[in-house]
């Protein structure tokens, strides 16, 4: 047992921090609002450069070959700076899926060019109707008759769906999802959506636990400078414990989340219910941070001004999206609440 | 203690209830916190004034129709009910006209009511400045006395609606050398004044809800200060019993968010988490409790007893009611909870009535203090 | 519309308060822990006198004819006193039913002596298991066999059920609960245990107002006196949130309790759904309140030697005695969600 | 990362389990906290002394089998999973020990730990005065210096099984001119020592949990200091991490608490409110997010990390989750919820284990006071 980051893992943790703090500060994911696709300009092939868009792609693809839990801290790092980017669908989701479930013809002819950026690719599922990025995705994965297929985007017809974050491009699919080819079908159709919603679901908490970090941050640093009554807001005990609260929900959230990670990597039989936890706890923490940090700022945090709100609403959106808090403790409760077996083993 | 209406009010009401099932538009009108739709709700507000409904509780030379309180609830009640416009003209006539009818005179009445109730002068109130939010005695805009009036100097912001408004209204240090709370007085001022400059700033849901106003300095005449100079405080705090308690939030906003979700939980219970079957009885519980906890505050009213510090116990439940309930509503969408769903279709007005919910437990004073001021004032507790 | 009681009732409520603060003080509960009967030696006869218990009670049965809106705050202040006597057993249910349900010779043989406190009447219902003071009663209301039976102690075997409020004397019916006389049988004796619930509900609803006021006023006075790095504890704002969190869920919570008394008395249709409301309210409300009572008091509150335990644990048994806010929180769903009529009419 | 325990580690973890399968008494004991209960913990405490598991991580030479971190935890998951006998003996050895281990002498340790272990001389911790309790460091107990030693005077209060301990550790005042949190001394005092007058109080549950002891002129060798003269307030502080932190809430405690919750949960799902559902996942939830926060924790002591106010996270964390595991069983039971049941049958525990976490956030320091520390310590708030 060593429940803890290797040096690597932080150290690439750190550097991509780095990164997206120059590449994707508040100005740009701003300007991500009101631009044509809701993605920061050339930004997704730095991303490749890094190798963070092929990190759990196989070396024979050109990818990094890592597993979820080396993805978990850039995962985290990418909700840190809210990056509007497809990242979860696309290197979280897709490209594994691909991997795992497609004929050779497909993995070979998307893959590496999805690792260095050059295509992004998307994903449709039950569990995430709205399709992120579809606009500006070259291929989307499909759930249509029983299988799941790879589509290239000219194929479908897309509405647009107006998502709370402005920067978050959802689409829903009005036609076109017949078409282009198969991924599987039957059982193992059914084993990639499960799979599928395990990798948005885990990638998803971890974007929460950042977005909350990020935004924690934001109002602690706020509390100390903003003064009334001759002080800095911070020093009232009122404002100091629902800081302790906001800080509690997400540390103990995190730990969940790493788990899951590490769980997933190692195929472990149970990593969905693993996965289940992790998102419906982050889900919960990371919005019980954002009301905090809301009601702490008070007025100016109501400003879309000023920049909580780009944060706020992305945590609204995460924790509904790839399964709610809802749907999630329903299959945590399916699994073990409504069987005879031993809670732990 | 008789819960049934009396015949008149059972009347007043049906009387209501058929004008609003008559008039209110049948498609929702563009957000009123946005320009086109503020000069839509216009509209709505004359239509209103013209059939007498605009301010019911008002004197009749008012355009009002001298209404108890009991039938001001009602035609709240019914209001609510019909879904129909909030009203753009409610920082005037909730929160300035009981100023104007206690502290004002009979000049400034005359002047100011009647285009107030009509919606043809509109106001919004200038309270907050950006280093006096929850600490309001730290206001630093100020007013110089001249001849025939004062020359206003300063900056005031988070005014609802103020970049759409005629006027605003607010508290300005007249006196700099008495403690905080004193040397305040309670100026009106209208935003086409020389020197003063209105800046819009978006709210959270989008809307150019909020403005900035700055003044450079505006002259504004005696007969605009309400009540005796250096006095402001004493009225401000009487304004802002108003906002926190009964008249800003009656319990009818409440019973209608309460109906339309459990309309809500009945189209998804199916499919709904099992916990939110409790979440909807709650918030229903929340709705009765705040519509009885009102019918008994103005059952004292009217016997003549004021609400005092109630009023801070009263915003406490009803704001934080507004945000459970919506959050309730939220969880019972499931993913398409994040979509704004292209307009003011019912699914995407929970998203919008969500976001408006989170300024309940901030503006009128955050429920930090408001919770200070329960220990302090209801309870007793020494202060810190 | 008039929401608020008359001076008769406001003086009836000022001189019980003040009668029970002489007869019913901490030391008198404290000893019903331990005493035979769990009852304060002779004050039943006084509240005979006083005319509580009769007071709902017809005239003609030597009652003062009154109705539940007369009622609440009367048992407001039982549970203020934290009164260790089945008085909503006896005088809010039993007489009551006794009066509406039971034949002519039953009724004129029982009530005028209940009215006196001569003798105690309680009551087992499903909704009310564990039968409140069964060993001092004298006449027992029972379920059996699709009738209501009025029964005399002196037939039954009963046994004794630990309640955690020692004050508290429970009994379970090991048998008889056959004998006796019928009260009423079939759909009367349904309708007699809705009402029975609904009178029972009330009662402990009001009860339980009264006795989170006395945890809340207990809790002020301790922390304005008690001192930690030099000054009041109530000073600090933790301790002041925690306690205006009480008072508004207390004062949030009477309003329904009122409402749902007057609503009784005018024999509402929709009286048992406000009835629930009620309870649910109270109960969940004089928990929470009795909760910040002991965090705001620290280990003091956690010994018995202190006095708030007497009342906490009354709270925690009335929260969860005729029906818990489960039990009414599910009575509401069925007539209000479940439907599809009009929420308000 | 690794998530899988070693193949020692397993071994180690089977080892104790077939252990604690074949020797927990099959009946629960009585109370700890009462004095008959106490004696046939003790017993108890005895047999597993002698089997080795009294202190697993202890050195051998007092009795442990110098287990790692890790191990400790298995042994604490599986003492819990077993249901096995609540440890009378927890004051000494995981909040007294660790300060023996860190200030204390050769001396002190041969002498006092091995019997701790055995449960041969039992401890409790003499804490809280009357007018020291969130503020510890205003204590006023005293201790005058004389030849050999010191008097001690004063008076302490809360201190868990007091009444039936050998022994207190606490702090007094040996230097009264120096600021509140210097000038205090760590102490060992025998409860048979003449002066010293011990009453026991009876706790919320009834059982006699807690002590007053008054201390009279009471005589305490030098051999009984613990640390430095004057430095107690640095070595207590160390303490109370152990106390808050990880030492005395193992997360085996709140994993067998959620696998009990779940069972009930399975006995009554069929008539159970549909929200407790919801309330038992997250309550498992719970105890899997401080169980991996745990093993986060460990993991970084292992590799040289301390805790420092990470503890006070912890300890609001596991005190309210605590009560809302015990919440939601007690709600699952209905209304046979207020039943004692008649001693400590399954359903009677939930009623008993929810008064005992009631005190959760109290002791060790409210939860108020872990909020301050957390918010000034972790987030670097500014002092009030």
């Amino acid at each position: 047992m060593r429940f803890a980051f290797t040096d690597d893992q932080l150290g690439f943790r750190d550097s991509l921090r780095d990164m997206l703090a120059n590449e994707c500060p508040p100005g740009a994911l701003r300007a991500c609002w009101t631009n044509d696709t809701g993605r920061v300009p050339g930004l997704w092939r730095k991303l490749g450069d890094l190798g963070l868009l092929g990190i759990s792609a196989s070396e024979e693809q050109g990818g990094l070959g890592l597993a979820e839990v080396d993805m978990v801290l850039p995962l985290e790092e990418a909700g840190r700076a809210a990056l509007p980017e497809p990242l979860v669908e696309h290197a979280a989701v897709a490209i594994p899926i691909v991997e795992a479930f497609a004929p050779a013809v497909l993995r070979e002819r998307w893959v590496p060019r999805a690792v260095t950026g050059e295509v992004t690719l998307t994903i449709a599922l039950d569990d995430a109707p709205f399709v992120l990025g579809a606009d500006s995705a070259d291929l989307v994965l499909v759930w249509s008759g029983g299988a799941l297929r790879a589509v290239e985007r000219s194929e479908l017809t897309l509405a647009r769906c107006r998502s709370v974050d402005g920067a978050r491009r959802l689409f829903s699919i009005v036609s076109g999802m017949g078409g282009g080819e198969s991924i599987c079908d039957g059982e193992r159709a059914i084993e990639a959506a499960r799979d599928a919603l395990d990798r948005g679901a885990l990638a998803a908490a971890a974007q929460l636990l950042g977005l909350g970090a990020a935004v924690l941050d934001l109002t602690v640093g706020y509390v100390k400078v903003r003064e009334q009554f001759g002080k800095p807001i911070g020093s009232f005990q009122a404002i100091k414990h629902h800081l302790a609260n906001a800080l509690t929900a997400l540390e103990m959230a995190r730990p969940l989340v790493y788990r899951a990670a590490a769980s997933m990597a190692a195929r472990d039989a149970s990593r969905s219910i693993h996965v289940s936890i992790a998102k419906a706890r982050a889900s919960t923490a990371a919005q019980q941070v954002a009301r905090i940090a809301l009601q702490c700022h008070g007025a100016i945090g109501y400003s879309t001004e000023y920049d909580l709100h780009l944060w706020m609403k992305r945590i609204w959106a995460l924790a509904a999206a790839w399964g709610d808090p809802a749907r999630h403790r329903a299959r945590i409760a399916a699994a073990v609440l409504e069987g005879e077996g031993q809670v732990y083993p | 203690m008789d819960l049934e209406f009396t015949e008149t009010e059972r009347a007043f009401r049906a009387e209501c209830r058929a004008w609003l099932g008559a008039h209110v538009p049948k498609t929702p009108l563009p957000s009123g916190d946005t320009r086109e739709g503020f000069a839509r709700h216009l509209e709505w507000e004359h239509e209103l004034f013209d059939a007498g409904w605009a301010v019911v509780s008002w004197p009749r030379k008012y355009g009002g129709r001298e209404a108890t309180l009991f039938e001001w609830l009602i035609f709240e009640e019914e209001y609510y009910r019909a879904q129909a416009p909030n009203r753009v003209t409610q920082n005037g006539i909730f929160l300035l006209a009981p100023v104007l009818f206690e502290y004002g005179n009979d000049e400034q009445r005359d002047r100011i009511l009647e285009p107030m109730a009509r919606g043809d002068h509109t106001w919004a109130q200038a309270w907050s400045e950006p280093n006096a939010g929850s600490d309001l005695a730290g206001l630093r805009s100020e007013a110089i006395r001249v001849e025939g009036g004062w020359r206003l100097r300063g900056q005031k912001t988070w005014c609802t609606r103020g970049a759409f408004c005629d006027s605003v209204y607010g508290l300005f240090r007249t006196n700099p050398k008495v403690p905080r709370h004193r040397g305040l007085t309670y100026f009106m001022v209208r935003l086409d004044a020389e020197g003063v400059r209105v800046r819009g700033v978006e709210r959270l849901d989008g809307d150019e809800g909020f403005a900035e106003v700055f003044f450079d300095d505006v002259f504004v005449p005696d007969t605009d200060v309400i009540g005796k100079v250096d006095k402001g405080w004493d009225i401000a705090m009487a304004t802002t019993n108003s906002e926190r308690g009964l008249t800003l939030r009656s319990p009818g906003r409440f019973m209608a968010t309460a109906t339309r979700l459990i309309e809500l939980w009945r189209s998804r219970r199916h499919a709904a988490d099992p916990a939110l079957r409790d979440a909807v009885v709650e918030a229903w519980i929340d709705a009765e409790a705040y519509r009885w906890y009102t019918y008994g505050t103005v059952t004292r009213m009217v016997e003549g007893h004021a609400m005092g510090a109630d009023s801070s116990l009263n915003k406490i439940f009803w704001s934080e009611m507004d945000v459970r309930m919506h959050e309730t509503a939220l969880a019972l969408l499931g993913p398409t909870r994040e979509l704004e769903a292209g307009g003011l279709d019912a699914e995407g007005a929970w998203l919008k009535g969500f976001q408006f919910a989170l300024a309940g437990p901030i503006y009128a004073g955050t429920n930090e203090i408001q919770r200070n001021v329960v220990a302090e004032r209801l309870l007793k507790l020494p202060k810190g």
